[in-house]
């Protein structure tokens, strides 16, 4: 049979970076297509390509055995192509409706196709079973309801070959699944889809067959059946990746921070967090295991002094965190900091960089009241010395401190980040999300970074929704739903099911 | 030999619809007829016109015209360091053996387009548009007030200004507008001292049927059958009689203030206004005039106390 | 002081005069930067269509060939200005002071060129646009309050005054209920996403910007032919600038957009009434400093009741595809 | 193609030439069309601003002015704050110097009364800023309106104190008293005579420190870093745990204080007295220069000397031809920003196929 999608000898440089070199292959019709890789192996820069948003600089493209020439995303909308991006492409202050309209109007009136194209929506959810209101607007949405609204767009659009580039990345275990159920139906349709994720269980529960991608070449592509989740790991990495990491026994020290009953309500008095109450201590990891905005973000943010609580006893090392007679928390996270309180941000493009600025100068954020001299000046010299001994220490590539850090990928990014806030040798260490959208082997990187730190002493709290890294790095498990603790484990007993049942809210009595 | 003449303009520049044009004029006049030419710069702001005043005295020029107050400092200083160089300020005065400064009796003129006002409106109230508050323009509004109060006491002024910036030269449109907010309120001659601006007040009386008053040079022929008359500012005669006064060897240093007596100021009357000045109101001007000629009626000048009797 | 001295009948006339140059050239920066585009060249647009549509209307005579030119001419800026924005990817800001500034010079020039009356166009006598005389105006003239709002505020007021008011609900209606209007505010909120829905962006933008450049072009022919009946050298004296802050005011959303260039209106209007009268408590104020009520109950009125102003996201962003 | 494959020389010195010949290109038409010859024109006008010496010193005078309001603008902008505010800051600048001078110009010597004039400058420059700071930063209300109100506003007040107050009696000129002698900012000309009777003065050596600082402080200072992330990412700033309020009223404040310092270039430097509208657009000058100037120090400065040699030479060419307007130097002005400053990358794709032809 022909193939849907047929790559040849695609290259596409960047600069100095060879993004794709000569990348040949080809995607069968009607069939669930993985492609993997490490963190910037190109991609997303080869499905660019192939959405028409990028231009290849040599090579050719074939759908159903023609040759096309795609140069705008408009050609390849027209082509029946559909793409969900790594960043969701959606405009936040405008409606799920207007969203799924955008480009796709019908007619110069929008007042009578709205109508029609909401009732067809609605129609969609309830035969996808996708929950999404077509009325809400985007920015009130969760990260999960958004990755919904980009799966909706193209089932509107009725996109022959659907292009999905990490989107499990934010979703949790249930969303995921929701997801794949999707795609089986899309399966059945006859539609061909080519799915990027960085999780290898993915690839072998859904695809049929995966291609694994490394420094911009093809390495080698295999049927599903016929592979293993180390096999792929090792074609990806370049070499076995560890599932379970060694640490050392779980000897956790003194309270390092006590959280009773704290409270926090939003300006409209709405209750984000309510009776929230635990201790963590030094050497140990707690992580938080929840659907995402169930209230995790707002308690980092508390945490870190991004936010005031509305009520609460902190106590950190003995002291009360200084929140009091704040009106608001306008440099207040520097304050914590200086108490020893580090925090990698789980939303690292907003707030954990400035993505103008080059790696070295990322590395002072938070931290440039403690690097300049007496002067209140810099010393660029050591400054530099300083970002590339991190970015030798936690492999960051390409390590060159004098690059825009929005040009690196995304997982270098992050280790960027987690190397800044490991080297401030903090007291408490907040951990939000550290690996979203990371590849394995960055992720086991980042993992080991975590564990070393626990094993010297550091208090940890990590919130996370992947159950894997969570199972992989906590000692103790606290599950919120709608802002509550809902129940605490130890890590012996961990259990899938009941983590699932207390993330629904569902107590265990 | 012929002099060599210069003209230095202010920040309004040459086409200011104000004393700059003016000067303008009567520097083109004596070219016309005389041959002899004239320099000609405009300076945009102080320091510029003490640049461009010693950048023409250092041509050796003959004597140097500077235009409007703004430019007192300067010519004091730059007259100072070329004894050799003639100076003529307009508007107004500075220090020194070679220079001659002429000012004008603006609120004589504005007196007698006072009178006419007054006589000419039906309702009685009469309007002021002025370009920004500053004392040369109060001396104008209240030399207008005070005519129009001597000749009907019960006469209602109202006075408006453009704005606060040089934008305030320029802008027909509010000098438009705001003659038409003063016709709602009854105005039905109003007088405009707004350098292009006041072109818009003008426009506007045409528009609404009232009248309107010019101000500098003769505005009658703009809108023939709507200008009352304009009270004219000879700053093209001072110039004219200085370039001219030069040539023949007559020119004199000092100050010299030119009133109705003086021909400096007066009010205009010509082919373009004849039929809206009635015999009674030319009458009534005409006395005025001769009254304050004669010294028997003396107009304050607001700039002398800073403040208007009426 | 007595409430008939403020004469609020004259005041409301006088709003709705004003409002206009205000109104056209804040519609327009409103689709500029509904669609990512900053705008901040109003000023040289208003002030190149006032000196071309009063000449062109002086020398043909005809008003609407001067409507018609100074639309060309401030589209065609407009066009120069997407060009450096969208094509060149040059900064914005940049490219709309250069206009501003670029025209306030050669307006006078060319006017001086030719026509040799100091930057000024002749007097444009009968070439001017006519008043909306309402039927049936005269009969009704006489009749209190009524007569009033029918004759003398409703009616009696240029073509182009009725056209910038029956503009804001259609600019309403296009931005939020348009195909057009769902592109351009994507375009301007998240160029990204919109051209992964298809959206040619730069298409888009330069059609946004050309919408500006014709809106814009009202004003000036606003100023020059109804208004003034002649062009002056930089009689925009501002409006342009003045504009942009009744939409930054406005949030950027037409409705509001309109009611900021109506208080513009109404407080310049309140100013010139006030100007000179005795007021109770105060006094009587000098007129210099009259001058600035409207700005300063803008700065109240912005500071004490105005939620924070959200800009579109991509405002002032040339639209690159990479990250 | 890609702008960053540019070598350096070429974004750096070739570009911008380019740019600016193609502006002249484009004047030098409207020059031919006024009636006049655009070599002689171009040879006066650099012979005027930049080869005689005296005419030099005049361009920089001015270009002191410039260099303060171009500062001003560029370091709010810094932050993300587009300050159009300037003008109105630089005018009420001129208030506070004035006032000091006043008070002191007959008791104090000149070594004290300089400091008095900078100090009351940049006093009342950041006085009229930082209402506009404030509101932006504790009540979110826009800068540009703010600041754009507060030109206006400023005008009113000056128009008012000026002519109510500060007008000696009997003065025509709507300006205050003259100052001592003794409040004078020293004039350059007294070490380098071949300036002639310039203005220009010691303003334009504390402009060029002020650059250097300004350097020094933005991209090399903690304070600097701060300010950029606060302009780049408000959030990364929040989580820095930047103080984001302080740090835009903070930044105002130098702002103001920055234009406010241009008035005493042109006060003490060259009039001594303050007058009605003395600024004469020399804040929005500073927008243009912060822009085009890549609010880069050596930017600001070498817009600052172009923008003041326009001025400078646009005179004497104007004197010498009286058919061409200054008003054409209005628009010479406004081609120059546009060609070098918004399309700055015009001849990019041009350069590019050259150089890779040669290679290829
Ligand atoms: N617009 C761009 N400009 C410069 N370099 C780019 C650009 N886009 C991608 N790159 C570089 O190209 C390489 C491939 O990037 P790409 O985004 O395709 O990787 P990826 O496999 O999708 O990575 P990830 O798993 O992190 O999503 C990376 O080195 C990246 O830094
Ligand atoms: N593509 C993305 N990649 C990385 N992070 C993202 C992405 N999209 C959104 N985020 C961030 O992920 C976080 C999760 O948001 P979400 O609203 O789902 O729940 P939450 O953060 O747990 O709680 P809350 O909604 O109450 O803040 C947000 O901070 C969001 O900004
Ligand atoms: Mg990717
Ligand atoms: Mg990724």
């Amino acid at each position: 049979m022909q193939p849907a999608v047929e790559f040849r000898a695609i290259s596409k440089q960047f600069g100095a970076v060879q993004a794709n070199a000569d990348v040949s292959f080809s995607i069968a019709k009607g069939s669930i297509h993985g492609l993997v890789g490490e963190n910037g192996a190109g991609k997303s820069t080869l499905m660019s390509i192939l959405y028409g948003y990028y231009r290849a600089d040599s090579g050719q493209i074939l759908l159903d055995g023609q040759a096309q020439s795609i140069r705008t995303s408009q050609e390849a909308i027209r082509l029946g192509i559909g793409m969900v991006h790594q960043h969701f492409m959606l405009v936040e202050n405008m409606t799920v409706l207007d969203n799924v309209m955008l480009g796709a109007e019908g007619g110069f009136k929008l007042a009578a196709q709205r109508a029609t194209v909401e009732a067809q929506l609605r129609a969609i959810c309830t035969r996808y079973r996708l929950d999404v209101d077509p009325l809400a607007t985007i920015a009130e949405l969760s990260v999960g309801a958004q990755q919904r609204v980009e799966i909706l767009k193209q089932i509107y659009r009725s996109a022959n070959i659907l292009i999905l580039d990490e989107p499990t990345a934010v979703l949790t275990a249930q969303e995921t699944a929701s997801l794949f159920d999707i795609l089986r139906l899309f399966k059945e349709q006859g539609k061909t889809i080519i799915l990027i994720t960085h999780k290898l269980q993915e690839i072998l529960d859904i695809t049929d067959t995966v291609t694994v991608m490394r420094g911009g070449r093809v390495i080698g592509a295999v049927p599903t059946a016929g592979t293993t989740k180390e096999e792929l790991a090792n074609m990806m990495v370049g070499r076995p990746i560890e599932n379970n990491l060694p640490r050392a026994p779980y000897h956790p020290g003194a309270p390092v921070l006590t959280v009773e009953n704290l409270q926090l309500q939003d300006a409209q008095h709405v209750q984000l967090l309510a009776d929230i109450g635990f201790t963590l201590r030094a050497g140990e990891i707690v992580a938080i295991a929840g659907v995402s905005g169930n209230g995790q973000s707002e308690l980092m943010e508390i945490l870190a002094g991004m936010r005031l609580p509305t009520t609460g006893k902190l106590t950190y090392l003995g002291q009360e965190l200084p929140y009091g007679r704040r009106h608001d928390a306008d440099g207040l996270p520097l304050a914590f900091r200086e108490l020893g309180i580090a925090h990698v941000p789980e939303d690292r493009l907003r707030d954990g960089v400035v993505k103008s600025f080059s790696v070295m100068h990322n590395t002072i954020l938070g931290y440039q009241d403690k690097l300049k001299n007496r002067w209140g000046l810099f010393d660029f010299k050591a400054i530099a010395a300083r970002c590339a001994g991190l970015m030798k220490k936690f492999d960051v590539r390409p390590a060159n401190g004098d690059l825009r850090i929005g040009l690196l990928s995304g997982g270098n990014q992050q280790k960027v980040v987690i190397a800044r806030e490991v080297l401030a040798q903090p007291k408490l260490m907040l951990v939000g999300q550290p690996t979203r959208g990371v590849d394995i082997g960055t992720i086991e990187s980042i993992h080991t970074q975590l564990l070393a730190l626990r094993d010297a002493g550091v208090a940890i709290l990590l919130v996370s929704v992947e159950l894997e890294e969570v199972r992989a790095l906590a000692d103790r498990i606290l599950v919120m739903c709608g802002g509550r603790i809902t129940g605490e484990l130890k890590i012996e007993e961990f259990d899938t099911t009941r983590i699932g049942l207390l993330m629904g809210g569902m107590h265990k009595s | 030999a012929d002099p060599k003449l210069g003209i230095v303009y202010d920040a309004g520049g040459k086409f200011d619809k104000s004393f700059n044009q003016s000067a303008f004029e009567g520097a083109s006049r004596f070219k016309k007829e005389t041959n002899i030419n004239f320099i000609e710069v405009q300076a945009s702001s102080d320091t510029q016109a003490e640049q461009m005043l010693r950048g023409l005295a250092r041509k050796n020029l003959d004597l140097i015209a500077s235009i409007g107050f703004a430019q007192t400092q300067a010519v004091q200083k730059v007259a100072k360091e070329f004894p050799k160089v003639h100076f003529v300020l307009i508007d107004g005065v500075a220090q020194g053996a070679n220079v001659n400064s002429v000012t004008f009796k603006e609120e004589e003129g504005s007196y007698l387009v006072g009178v006419a006002a007054a006589m000419a409106s039906k309702s009685k109230k009469l309007g002021f548009v002025g370009g920004i508050d500053i004392p040369l323009i109060r001396a104008f509004a209240c030399g207008y007030e005070q005519g129009a109060k001597a000749t009907y006491p019960k006469v209602e002024v109202i006075q408006n200004m453009v704005g606060t910036t040089a934008a305030a030269w320029n802008d027909p449109a509010k000098g438009g507008e705001l003659a038409r907010s003063q016709f709602e309120r009854g105005v039905d001659v109003v007088f405009a001292v707004a350098g292009g601006s006041g072109l818009g007040t003008l426009q506007t009386a045409k528009e609404k049927g009232k009248l309107g008053i010019g101000v500098d040079s003769n505005q009658n022929h703009l809108y023939p059958g709507s200008i009352l008359t304009s009270m004219v500012k000879r700053v093209d005669n001072a110039i004219y009689d200085s370039f001219m006064q030069m040539k023949n060897g007559t020119w004199k240093a000092g100050v010299t203030a030119k009133g109705l007596k003086e021909g400096g100021v007066d009010w205009a009357l010509d082919e373009n206004n004849r039929k809206l000045i009635t015999p009674e109101i030319e009458k009534r001007v005409l006395g005025a005039r001769k009254d304050i000629i004669d010294g028997k009626v003396k107009v304050i000048d607001y700039r002398a106390g800073n403040h208007c009797p009426v | 002081m007595t409430f008939a001295d403020l004469h609020l009948d004259s005041v409301l006339v006088s709003t709705v005069r004003n409002a206009p140059v205000l109104i056209f050239a804040a519609m327009a920066g409103l689709f500029a930067e509904r669609s990512g585009v900053i705008d901040i060249g109003l000023e040289g647009k208003i002030l190149a269509s006032a000196f071309v549509s009063a000449a062109v209307a002086f020398a043909t005579q005809n008003p609407w060939y001067g409507v018609a030119a100074g639309m060309a001419v401030s589209a065609a800026l407009a066009m120069l200005q997407a060009y450096v924005a969208i094509t060149q990817k040059g900064n914005q800001l940049v490219g709309g002071i250069a206009i501003n500034i670029a025209m306030s010079g050669l307006t006078f020039v060319l006017a001086q060129f030719f026509f040799q009356q100091g930057g000024r166009t002749p007097d444009l006598g009968q070439a001017r646009l006519f008043d909306v005389v309402l039927p049936g105006s005269a009969a009704v003239e006489h009749i209190p309050f009524l007569g009033w709002l029918y004759a003398h505020l409703i009616g009696g007021h240029s073509v182009l005054v009725y056209l910038a008011f029956a503009l804001v609900p259609l600019v309403h209606w296009v931005i939020y209920h348009s195909r057009f209007g769902l592109r351009l505010r994507a375009c301007g909120e998240n160029p990204h996403a919109a051209d992964a829905a298809g959206v040619n962006v730069e298409r888009q933008r330069y059609l946004a910007m050309l919408v500006a450049g014709v809106l814009c072009s009202f004003s000036g022919a606003y100023l020059a032919i109804v208004q003034s009946g002649f062009f002056l050298r930089d009689m925009s004296a501002g409006a342009g600038y003045l504009a942009l802050t009744a939409m930054v005011f406005g949030n950027w959303r037409p409705v509001y957009t309109f009611l900021g260039c109506l208080m513009f209106g109404f407080f310049g209007a309140v100013q010139i009434q006030i100007e000179g009268v005795e007021l109770p408590v105060v006094g009587r104020i000098p007129g210099s400093l009259i001058q600035m009520v409207p700005y300063v109950v803008t700065v109240i009125v912005l500071a004490g009741l105005m939620a924070k102003s959200v800009a579109p996201k991509a405002l002032g962003t040339p639209f690159v595809k990479s990250r | 193609m890609n702008n960053h494959d540019l070598p350096r020389w070429a974004t750096a010195f070739v570009l911008p030439i380019l740019n600016l010949l193609s502006a002249m290109l484009v004047a030098a038409g409207v020059i031919y069309l006024l009636g006049e010859s655009p070599t002689e024109s171009l040879g006066i006008l650099l012979h005027s601003a930049i080869l005689n010496p005296e005419g030099l010193g005049y361009t920089l005078f001015y270009a002191s002015s410039f260099v303060f309001t171009g500062l001003s603008v560029s370091i709010a902008m810094q932050a993300g704050l587009f300050n159009i505010g300037s003008e109105g800051q630089m005018y009420f600048g001129g208030l506070g110097l004035t006032l000091a001078m006043l008070a002191f110009d007959s008791t104090l010597p000149t070594w004290a009364l300089i400091p008095a004039a900078i100090a009351g400058a940049a006093l009342f420059g950041a006085l009229w800023a930082c209402v506009p700071g404030y509101l932006q930063a504790k009540r979110g209300s826009h800068i540009v309106v703010t600041t754009i109100m507060f030109n206006f506003i400023c005008a009113s007040l000056m128009n008012f104190i000026i002519v109510k107050y500060l007008i000696p009696a009997g003065e025509q000129n709507t300006a205050s008293r003259a100052f001592s002698d003794a409040a004078a900012m020293p004039l350059l000309n007294q070490w380098f005579p071949v300036l002639g009777e310039t203005p220009l003065n010691i303003s334009f050596l504390i402009a060029l420190v002020a650059l250097v600082i300004y350097g020094v402080v933005v991209s090399r200072s903690a304070w600097g870093f701060k300010l950029r992330t606060v302009g780049q990412n408000p959030h990364a700033a929040h989580y820095a745990g930047i103080r984001l309020s302080k740090m835009i009223i903070t930044v105002m404040l130098i702002s103001g204080a920055l234009a406010g310092l241009g008035s005493v270039n042109s006060i003490l430097g060259s009039t001594h007295y303050l007058s009605l509208n003395f600024v004469g657009g020399a804040g929005f000058i500073g927008i243009a220069i912060a822009l085009m100037g890549r609010q880069h120090p050596l930017g600001i400065l070498l817009s600052a000397v172009l923008f003041g040699a326009l001025i400078q030479g646009g005179f004497d060419l104007s004197l010498e031809k009286p058919n061409i307007p200054t008003e054409t130097f209005i628009f010479i002005q406004g081609l120059i920003i546009l060609f070098c400053g918004a399309m700055e990358y015009f001849y990019a794709p041009a350069i590019i196929a050259v150089l890779k032809r040669k290679k290829g």
